[in-house]
């Protein structure tokens, strides 16, 4: 069995994490650190857990972590995991860091975009970027991994396939709604309840960091320099994210061409489904039937009209968007089946 | 005393009583001013500076 | 005092324009009809005004209701309104057409957009859009009006300043959040709770309805022929309606430019907020503070990155969206004080 460490285990992320790691069929659990937590047992913060494990948070620093365990998933703050990274690499143990501190390969756009110099640049070249859609051949035997945030998951996703097939021209706007869980348990005036419920809050109308992310992997995929325009809502649910990605185009977009890029890179993903349909309550993506699954849920609709291809991005931000996309990185990391521990249908109703 | 917010040109209303160093913001587009000036009848502002506010992922 | 009919006041707009005029210090509701409910009171299908009216719907044909009154809000479904509306012309009633069937100046574009030819184009042009903040001398003193659809005019306000400065220059994109109010009173799969709470329903990708309206009113101020690509989602509120619009500018937006033309066309308009902040939960437009008024919220922001204008517009969907754009232009109609009966806060919270 696969030793896992899970460093900062008692937010939303690292609580997920463990969930889905208890359920796993080839790892053990040694170690689920949190200094606030530490000798409470794991449910007393993931209460879900209750019943499924007498886990007790551990106290260990991350090093301590790093001799116990083969790989350890670092669910630790942004800037603060660049800190703890370069320690643990030095002691060869694999990691799945959670943050954003080693998702960009260019250095320079962690200024442009987090507005701090990177401590370890030379360290960035390491990190494989944790989407098994874009990068499976890397991931396989991969050492370090940076998981992708949850916003650019579900557009890149979304967007890939038509990158990939140069039908994306010009920018691209990004338009996501997101829910309450992505902004972690700490609580604010603006999670409390009654300022939270029922809102559409533009939250980042502009310069969203996940933007930075997005381009890297449109580029990558379609080997042009792709701009992204993104604007982020906080809507009225917990699980959940839907990007809706508007792409103009020079021409009447196609559908036949559009379905074959989809098709020709999506064949035989197990965790992408294209949600389109003429009838009935889910004729495009929509989080409410993604959440509690790994599942990336992909669909489009063509506009003639102002030659305009509307694309959906749906997913559980704490599964797919977080959580799933770790462990989905794992089981290639280390040659399980990559569905391991996440095959599981989404909750219908929720 | 009334003046422009120089972002949006709203009009600002700063008390009569403003003192150097009081911090008066724009109605309309929430700019925030400080009051570095205050004399007869008139009173000069200078932008300050901006907190940032971390909104989580 | 003038004496006001509502022809089919059962639904949600019905009672919306009803409990507005029922505080409104200038009228007498003569009569509110409804042919399934007939003979009830009121609060049987609208709750809120038990304690309020003992007012019970009554069973009067249009004609009848015409000859009762003033003026005539119309609240019946698409298609049926134009069938009625002609007949009511000729008896000289002054009339407020809640419907679609008289919002568009061209005929061709009821084919175009309804998929159904106007059996009264002539009346068109008799009609004005009800929509102060863009038509207020021709609303003065008007007979007939055409009340704007909800999702237009959260579009439609929050844009036209741009679009009169000829800040607009290529397609915009509308992506439309909006409260399940706006699907009326008839229950369906797609309202049974379980299966609308928490959703973000993609409803109307592409070719909403409500595109031929903005155009239209974004053409009336720019001048230009402007082209709108709009994306609809139904989101988990019952009132409330954002859009978020991105505006694709050649060269990089200037903050004082936009605030410019802002100013210039809403410096005194009664119900227009600008909802900007540096600081606090409410730094852009959001439903969440509009919900209960008659206020259209306006805000932006611009993204030098891609130049994009992000504009936001924020209503009640029943209230500006519907029943408030009514009263406020049958004030203008008759010369009332533009406020009455529409002059009180949002509820916060809510």
């Amino acid at each position: 069995m696969v030793k896992v460490g899970i460093v900062g285990a008692s937010g939303y992320v690292g609580g997920e994490v463990l969930r889905l790691l208890l359920s796993h069929g080839q790892v053990e659990v040694v170690s689920a650190t949190s200094r606030q937590y530490a000798g409470e047992y794991v449910f007393k913060t993931h209460p879900n857990l209750k019943g499924v494990t007498n886990l007790q948070f551990s106290a260990d620093d991350p090093l301590k972590v790093a001799s116990k365990a083969d790989v350890v998933f670092l669910t630790v703050p942004h800037g603060l995991s660049c800190k703890i990274t370069p320690k643990l690499v030095e002691t060869g143990v694999r990691i799945l860091d959670m943050s954003a501190d080693f998702r960009l390969k260019d250095p320079h756009a962690y200024e442009k975009w987090y507005g701090f110099t990177h401590p370890a640049p030379d360290l960035l070249g390491k990190f494989v970027y944790g989407l098994p859609e874009l990068h499976r051949s890397e991931l396989k035997g991969a050492k370090y991994v940076a998981v992708p945030g949850c916003m650019s998951t579900a557009a890149i996703v979304s967007l890939a396939p038509l990158a990939k097939a140069g039908l994306v021209e010009k920018d691209v706007i990004v338009d996501a709604k997101i829910g309450s869980s992505g902004a972690g348990g700490k609580p604010s005036l603006s999670t409390h309840f009654s300022e939270r419920f029922g809102v559409v809050r533009v939250y980042k109308p502009v310069a969203h960091r996940h933007t930075a992310e997005i381009e890297q992997e449109l580029n990558y995929v379609s080997g042009k320099s792709v701009q992204v325009g993104m604007t982020a809502h906080a809507v009225n649910m917990v699980r959940g994210i839907l990007t809706t990605s508007h792409v103009m185009t020079s021409s009447k977009p196609e559908v036949a061409m559009i379905w074959k890029a989809y098709r020709g890179m999506y064949k035989d993903e197990p965790f992408v489904r294209f949600i389109m349909d003429k009838k009935g309550l889910y004729k495009y993506p929509d989080p409410k039937i993604a959440i509690g699954s790994n599942f990336a849920d992909v669909g489009f609709e063509v506009d003639p009209y102002v030659n305009r291809i509307v694309v959906f991005g749906a997913i559980d931000n704490l599964i797919k968007g977080a959580a799933g996309n770790g462990v989905q990185s794992m089981n290639l990391m280390f040659g399980f089946d990559e569905k391991e521990g996440l095959n599981f249908p989404a909750l219908h109703p929720v | 005393m009334k003046t422009t917010c120089e972002v949006c040109s709203g009009a600002i209303e700063v008390p009569n009583d403003a003192i150097k160093g009081e911090i008066v913001s724009c109605p309309d587009c929430g700019t925030e001013y400080e009051v570095i000036e205050v004399k007869e009848g008139g009173v000069s502002l200078k932008p300050a500076e901006e907190v940032g506010e971390d909104w989580g992922e």
